[in-house]
């Protein structure tokens, strides 16, 4: 595997961001400056940072309810979105969207999404896109165990195959729906075989090792933007939270958190394996540690301070004209 | 009597009619929950807002069946249900994901009976959170009763309170056509007098929440605890309004509007949804062709603009109607302009 | 495999009543008697009956547009859906349904359906009551390649394997979806192991040979019927006539209906097997066919002999009470 | 100038638009036709009604593209290929297949660009095939439009004739917000004169039919043909009317209606759509708002009755709206009653 150092540097921030991020707003929540429904994405950083660091601005994602990882991994602004989840007039999307809908279209961050299976067809069309204007670029959705259930993400995966349009399928497995264990709701167990099965190729990752879904996004990025079709990765992961903010997760062992925080946290099994292998200096890790930490104090600042929207910003963006 | 929330008077129904009709189940996502986790905790849940809670101890994983998310098949598996024998309460989460289940309302659920000559039976319940008041955005903050109320062969109701909501519940249960119960999110903990045992609320009969002389006001959901509000607020000045909550709006009660607004001449049509093919565009519409030559004045619908629900607490609390739009609209409406 | 003399003769003329009904209905249309769009099943039979063959009203099965012959199949009054066909006031659904919309609840035939895909959920929920009020029944959904591709199929296929109900999906591969052939529209041109990738048996059969299929569903049934959850059944067949009654057939080679009715003509496969291995004499079947001759000719008589519905019957029947 | 069909209409708007711009593609179930087929004739169709006839041998495949059924994935793949640089063009077959896809026109497309505040741009046309007339039954001949009318976010085009349709779909497609362009399949063979060459009919426009004193008649899709024979034989019994088109509604052409109204002072409004929540009720509504002062009569809606559309050609015929009922209509709001 060829990756820079400086590579693994920025891969190393933008999981820590991600980190950051979310462990802050789980503090935050709890004062009731943030409204609405939010879903963090702690624990799952390997995966949204291993996959979108093969990505460009000409390529797309689109997310989920579970949104913050994969947006910052793709490149929007931080304080923005920190803004948006704010509801603020300046945030990412005026504060018009909040948590579930974040997007930013110049980074080919298609939204997240608060419909459960909702963002697989829409990457289809951005693959058709890419395959119709022969951007280079390749389409990536996101899904849970959960949304791998949904209808319409069977539809995508069929209809990628069918159009052989350059698509990849990212199947994040977290063990959980909401309050339900993946080994319930997928009937078959198994999500790869599933896959497989609609006709694609899956590369199968270890959620927890950015390495492991660098290495598979590689495979997969290889195949479909030479014009290989669609395929999938398969990550198994963990998040570090409860579904939403609120959730008191009772379907889950009393330690089953603390456990996974102290082994399978991929902050830390990164930091072990650059620095044991020499990749990169530890010191350089907290580093970047110390100056994503100040980054998102700066965000949470800035979020606090920043102007609410008024109620005449109600009736803009709807339309571009009517 | 004691109090209770909505929440707890539609539980209470659940409870009420599962354990006097076997045939009645109940299905959605984490309606229990725990199902495959690691905790062993088997009702780890009982739905995300907790309504279910308490069924799956007391009927077992037959009656109350977790699925995966699916609603298309959650929703035609209710519908395939309730056609072969069972009577299903099956539950939407949130009433917005009608999108991805639509066509086993639209087409399959509203029409069997019609379509097979009278011959279908189809009891069933769909259950389903909705409106705004919680920040919850675009995807989870829709009315979507006007969607449905459009839909001939199905049932829409809509309860403003606890009371309500228990009888209707339980009516709709019971009910042998296709019912929607909508369950207005930012209603759940409103609590009021709700009688222990079982009781049934008649479709198609509105309540009449305040009687008065100079307007009619018709109110849904959450915008009947808004509306009493301002109603009497007013009637403190002298201006007094009947105040009607249809509670379904298919079958509607077009008989006691029509009555009120022959008497006071004055309709003002409050609801959250947005305007276009709305509920009071539908009730508006309907008074100007069968109480015209009553009414005094224009009729006026306060409604949510024609934007998706927005995010912001500010842009949130602008985009729903409130109590100053509320009186105003009633203003509006004795002036006669 | 057991099947008695009468079974098969009941199967034969259940195969031929198909085959008598949709060949005169292809012909009738033409002369205008029959309004709405009419999809024939002829050339299928054997799938139909098959199936059907293992089931009792206590079984359900649903539909699809291509309705008649399950129909047919499952014990629907032949009189009675001609007159629906031609919207008669005392046709089946009373001339509210049409061809598309045939059912007869009594017959635990759930109707045909005219929305592709909209069958197999509901077909879960029969299955759900099966189980629950433990009637013994299996609950049967039938569906083209064609509608193998849309999201409420392989929802239900997966939700049926999550709640193990007795759930069997017939899938009828009869090479086309209106004007695309299946190897265009399922990405993987395998509809058998991508149902098995959900976690179910596949019973294949030969979609031409009655025996073939029935000895499938045997296989099916006992599974489902003893509590060993959903399965399926997979075969492939040919349907005689175009699409819908006027399809002009551009995508099908010129000679592939003559050839497929020379060569896999269920009926008189049916017929060489059951005469060459001296099970039925040859006589008995031309009997049962001069039989459903007359039983043809006599439902069209009084189809069109039979009063037409009135103003007043479009209000009726929409719901129990309002 | 040559008369053409509207499906013709359709099909040259098709044409020239996927001539002059190479962003726009085609998709949807058999497009084009013959995918995969034994024959080797790979336009076997051009569209189940032939509406995307010879765009296949064109334009090529990467634009005009066969999909497998899985509408909710044919709309999806159209908004996520116009938020990144395409316009597509999708078709479902039938507007009633709506139900099995309606969350990615509802929660997504309608949604994305004020959810995003205001940075996506969704230039997508859905065309379906809409209305009864066919006996196609339940499924196959609902109007549809009012359910999408009430979503914000789309623009929803219902075309009455051929110059129209030809018109507005090149407005449509031209458009940067996402549009539903019905098509009334019983309208698909009537003919009128048509240029050869590049039009457009601007949305939110609606078009003055006829010109008269005593009644505005506002009629839709199949409904305005149907009124302008009754329109027709009034007016030699010297009732005149306006009948008005709004040819899109959503935006919808208020002040044009209540002109016409403040001029007449009695409206009908005419639509084969159910009642409920409907876009007669809609605009009658608005008008009971907005030009009460005007009226000298109730408003009287003319719809197809709370029930399915049922097959049998006496029972459609019932349930139609017809020129009888039209007719009635007008000569009831005419005497005030
Ligand atoms: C169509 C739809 N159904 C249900 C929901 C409610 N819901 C939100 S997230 C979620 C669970 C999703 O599970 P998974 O796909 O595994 O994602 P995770 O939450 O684990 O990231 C559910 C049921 C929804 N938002 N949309
Ligand atoms: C949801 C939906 N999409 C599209 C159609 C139009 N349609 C009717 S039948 C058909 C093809 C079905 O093909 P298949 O499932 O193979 O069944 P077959 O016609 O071969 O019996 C299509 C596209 C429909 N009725 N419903
Ligand atoms: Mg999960
Ligand atoms: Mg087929």
């Amino acid at each position: 595997m060829q990756i820079s150092r400086e590579q693994m540097l920025r891969a190393y921030r933008q999981m820590v961001t991600i980190r950051e991020f979310e462990e802050r707003i789980h503090v935050d929540i709890q004062r009731g400056g943030i409204a609405g429904f939010t879903h963090l994405y702690a624990g799952q950083e390997a995966v949204a940072v291993g996959v979108c660091e093969h990505l460009t601005d000409t390529d797309t994602i689109i997310s989920t309810h579970r949104g913050h990882g994969h947006c910052i991994a793709k490149g929007c602004d931080v304080i923005g979105m920190m803004k948006e989840i704010y509801g603020r007039q300046d945030g990412l999307c005026k504060g018009k969207g909040g948590s579930m809908h974040i997007a930013d279209l110049d980074r080919g961050m298609l939204g997240a999404n608060g419909i459960v299976g909702g963002g697989p067809p829409i990457a289809v069309g951005a693959a058709i896109s890419a395959k119709v204007l022969k951007t280079g670029g390749v389409a990536v959705s996101f899904s849970g165990d959960g949304a791998s259930n949904q209808g319409t993400v069977f539809e995508a995966m069929n209809m990628a195959v069918v159009l052989k349009v350059p698509k990849i399928f990212v199947f994040e497995n977290n063990g959980y729906s909401e309050h339900t264990g993946f080994s319930y709701a997928v009937g078959s167990k198994d999500i790869v075989r599933r896959t497989e099965g609609f006709g694609m190729p899956v590369f199968k990752a270890d959620g927890y090792d950015f390495f492991s879904v660098y290495e598979a996004m590689r495979q997969a990025t290889e195949l479909s933007r030479q014009g290989g079709g669609p395929c999938a990765i398969y990550a198994e992961c963990t998040r570090f939270f409860g579904h939403f903010e609120g959730d008191p997760q009772l379907y889950r062992a009393k330690d089953e958190v603390a456990r996974l925080r102290a082994e399978n946290d991929s902050l830390k099994i990164f930091r072990q394996r650059v620095t044991e292998a020499n990749l990169l200096p530890g010191g350089d890790l907290d580093q970047v540690e110390g100056e994503v930490r100040d980054l998102i104090d700066r965000a949470v600042r800035e979020a606090v301070a920043a102007p609410a929207p008024t109620a005449a910003d109600v009736l803009t963006d709807v339309y571009i004209s009517y | 009597m004691p109090k209770i929330s909505m929440r707890q008077a539609i539980n209470d129904a659940l409870h009420l009619e599962m354990e006097r009709d076997p045939r009645v189940i109940v299905l959605g996502e984490d309606v229990s929950g725990g199902a495959g986790g690691t905790s062993g905790e088997r009702e780890a849940a009982g739905g995300v807002f907790g309504l279910t809670k308490g069924l799956l101890p007391r009927f077992g994983e037959d009656r109350v069946i977790d699925t995966p998310i699916s609603e298309s098949c959650i929703v035609g598996a209710a519908n395939g249900a309730a056609l072969t024998g069972l009577r299903p309460v099956a539950e939407i989460m949130f009433a917005d994901f009608v999108g991805v289940c639509m066509d086993q309302l639209l087409n399959q659920a509203a029409k069997f009976r019609y379509m097979f000559g009278g011959k279908a039976r189809t009891p069933l319940v769909i259950r389903m959170t909705c409106g705004g008041g919680m920040n919850a955005a675009a995807q989870h903050s829709q009315t979507i009763y006007p969607i449905l109320t459009s839909i001939p062969g199905l049932k829409v109701v809509i309860p403003s309170n606890a009371y309500d909501a228990k009888g209707l519940l339980l009516t709709a249960i019971r009910d042998d056509d296709p019912v929607i119960f909508f369950e207005h999110k930012s209603l759940y903990m409103d609590e009021c007098e709700v009688p222990d045992g079982d009781y049934t609320i008649p479709f198609g009969e509105a309540a009449m929440v305040r009687e008065g002389e100079h307007v009619t006001v018709v109110a849904l959901a959450r915008m009947v605890p808004l509306a009493i509000g301002v109603v009497d607020k007013l009637a403190a000045e002298g201006i007094t309004c009947d105040l009607i909550d249809p509670r379904t709006t298919s079958p509607l009660d077009e008989e006691s509007i029509l009555e009120s607004v022959r008497a006071t001449g004055r309709l003002v049509v409050v609801d959250e949804s947005p305007p276009r093919c709305s509920v009071a565009a539908d009730i508006a519409a309907m008074a100007a062709e069968k109480a015209f030559h009553h009414l005094k004045a224009p009729i006026i619908q306060v409604t949510a603009p024609h934007t998706p629900v927005p995010f912001a607490r500010e842009l949130e609390a602008a985009y729903l109607p409130s109590p100053e739009k509320i009186e105003a609209a009633i203003r509006k409406v004795l002036s006669g302009r």
